[in-house]
């Protein structure tokens, strides 16, 4: 890689040509890049702040295509734009898994829970929680463990990753859909007495 | 506390258990026969519950629980085999509503005011945090997910062929394989079996053996050393290979030499 | 999702909005698609005159950027052009490539189904397997030839070797991940009323 000559600095500051170079290397990633690895491209010598307007006038650019420049998580990437789907599948009838309501249910609430153990997610759902479930979600890169709980047995915690963020194109946590409020579960025009979570919900008696 | 056991009494049993059966269980109890549905379809015990809560206005206090204890008996007998555990949950369930039921009949003159020793406080909080979950893991499903919904875009770079081959490890390899699995549950014409690996293993095995030579005596495919469970995988290869017809096994006479020849060098 | 709507054929043969088509189609995978595969995105509607035409012009269209449209043996693909390769150099570290799902399945086939001729592995993934693929995964030395089918034409058998082993660190094919447990991880029942979620999604009050 050395061999080859540095670019100009005179070139790279053109913006046109800088607003070539991020579109060349978008295009070629699939992981999102962050800014600091944009910023590398130009040897650190563009400011965070020139490269972000750029971005934004890719971002225009590329509003009639098919694909979109979008940022998530860890960055700006180039992505299909929905519609694009059906003829994508037409190509490709392989269908990534849809994952069972295990499945989701365990990725729901280390979502929304996180850090938790297996024993937290057995104790919500009620029912054990397999090895596999486990396995397919830390395959996908979704969630990992990031410690242990201090209890015997040492349990691993459980959280959510980066990849998991990117792949539902959300930039932090606080983008996930907010979780409903708890409610009540005895209709409360049949039944006069009160339930602990009555009182929150309830607009009448 | 007077008013909740009042109550009790007021809502007959019969108003859970007047209605016909549908294809859903009216109550905890599942047939033997829609078993496999069932389990299909709920997650277990607090799921079903808050289905027959929502669904029925099942009246968590007014389950029939004599008759319930009855049936769940006869079908965790019935299903101890194969889903013991999942029974032993849904078992746990009915336990727990026999004991908030009980307690409920009992006057618990020490604790008149207290809300938290309502039997049901417990349940109903673990009910409402489930059903919170399972919300958020359909709206979760919802959003739009990379692979399924949209496609990331890579375009080639020439240079990276020669100088970094991709890695790929076991986890692709089994992500792949789910995929592929997910589609052939979707498009019914095609049938994974699950045969052992361990034999697929070996018929690869075999055929390189006999890649060399035209021919192999049937128990220079047995390694000495090998072990009981060997022998087995390696004749359950050997076997299947000749039902694909990419061997074929002869012997001449009873008890004589049996011989195996690829069918590819026949047909060379 | 199959539940997705057919593009009607009025959009598809619009020739600017089958150029976005080819475009996004062809910006999103690295293995060069042959006309016949790019006909499959139209139903086979347009004549490969017409593609080969729009092509032609998306080429021109990207004269001016930092990837270029080329056609190899096997079909048209997107690829960086070589005055762009000082930029990704810079990019460290450098992401390794990755291997498309279509090779990934085909070597997930191999793995678990073997011996398997090409069309063993068509019938399992639906489509067609490209050459390219099976000398894709020769050329790596993870896959080769033990034998042929006794069937008319006499298809290539294809196992894994000891390289493929070696190089994802297994010491045997049985310490591949077991399958029987990822069935019951997919959602086998794609129709959500099967399921009750639909009553219980109603909002909580």
């Amino acid at each position: 890689m050395s061999e080859q000559p540095n670019p100009s600095p005179l070139d790279s500051f053109n913006p046109e040509i800088v607003k070539r170079v991020l579109e060349t290397v978008l295009l070629t990633t699939q992981d999102p890049l962050p800014l600091s690895e944009l910023k590398k491209l130009f040897n650190d010598e563009l400011s965070a702040e020139v490269l972000r307007r750029l971005l934004e006038e890719l971002r225009e650019e590329w509003t009639t295509s098919g694909i979109e420049l979008v940022t998530v998580a860890e960055g700006w990437r180039f992505h299909t734009k929905p519609e694009m789907q059906p003829f994508l599948d037409r190509l490709n009838p392989l269908k990534p898994p849809r994952y069972s309501r295990a499945v989701l249910e365990t990725m729901a609430i280390i979502a929304y829970r996180q850090p938790v153990t297996r024993g937290d997610i057995e104790a919500i759902r009620g029912v054990t929680v397999s090895s596999a479930i486990i396995k397919t979600l830390e395959a996908r890169g979704w969630i990992d463990t990031i410690g242990h709980r201090n209890v015997p047995g040492r349990p691993a915690l459980f959280a959510t990753t980066k990849k998991f963020l990117n792949d539902l194109s959300l930039r932090t946590l606080e983008e996930l859909p907010p979780l409903e409020e708890l409610g009540s579960l005895v209709d409360s025009t049949r039944n006069q007495e009160i339930f602990p979570d009555d009182e929150a919900a309830t607009p009448v008696t | 506390m007077n008013q909740l056991i009042d109550s009790v009494e007021k809502h007959p049993v019969a108003r859970i258990c007047g209605q016909p059966l549908m294809e859903i269980p009216q109550d905890l109890y599942i047939p033997p026969e829609a078993l496999e549905v069932f389990l299909d379809t709920f997650q277990g015990p607090l799921d079903l519950l808050l289905y027959l809560i929502r669904k029925h206005n099942l009246d968590i206090r007014d389950i029939p629980m004599a008759e319930l204890t009855r049936q769940y008996m006869a079908y965790v007998t019935a299903m101890r085999v194969d889903q013991l555990e999942l029974a032993a949950e849904y078992l746990l369930m009915t336990a727990l509503l026999i004991e908030i039921k009980s307690r409920m009949l009992l006057p618990n003159p020490s604790s008149q005011t207290e809300e938290a020793d309502d039997p049901r406080a417990e349940l109903v909080r673990r009910l409402l945090e489930y059903e919170q979950m399972k919300l958020a893991a359909f709206k979760l499903n919802e959003l739009p997910q990379a692979e399924r919904d949209f496609a990331l875009v890579q375009v080639w770079i020439e240079k990276s062929i020669s100088s970094h081959p991709p890695q790929v490890n076991v986890d692709d390899l089994r992500n792949a394989w789910v995929t592929l699995l997910t589609r052939t549950r979707i498009n019914r014409h095609h049938h994974i079996s699950r045969e052992s690996l361990s034999v697929r293993a070996h018929m690869s095995q075999i055929l390189r053996h006999l890649h060399d030579r035209e021919m192999v005596e049937f128990y220079e495919l047995l390694s000495p050393g090998a072990n009981v469970p060997e022998v087995v995988v390696i004749f359950l290869a050997l076997l299947e290979l000749a039902r694909e017809m990419l061997v074929e096994i002869t012997q001449s006479e009873a008890f004589g030499i049996i011989y195996v020849r690829a069918t590819e060098s026949i047909a060379a």
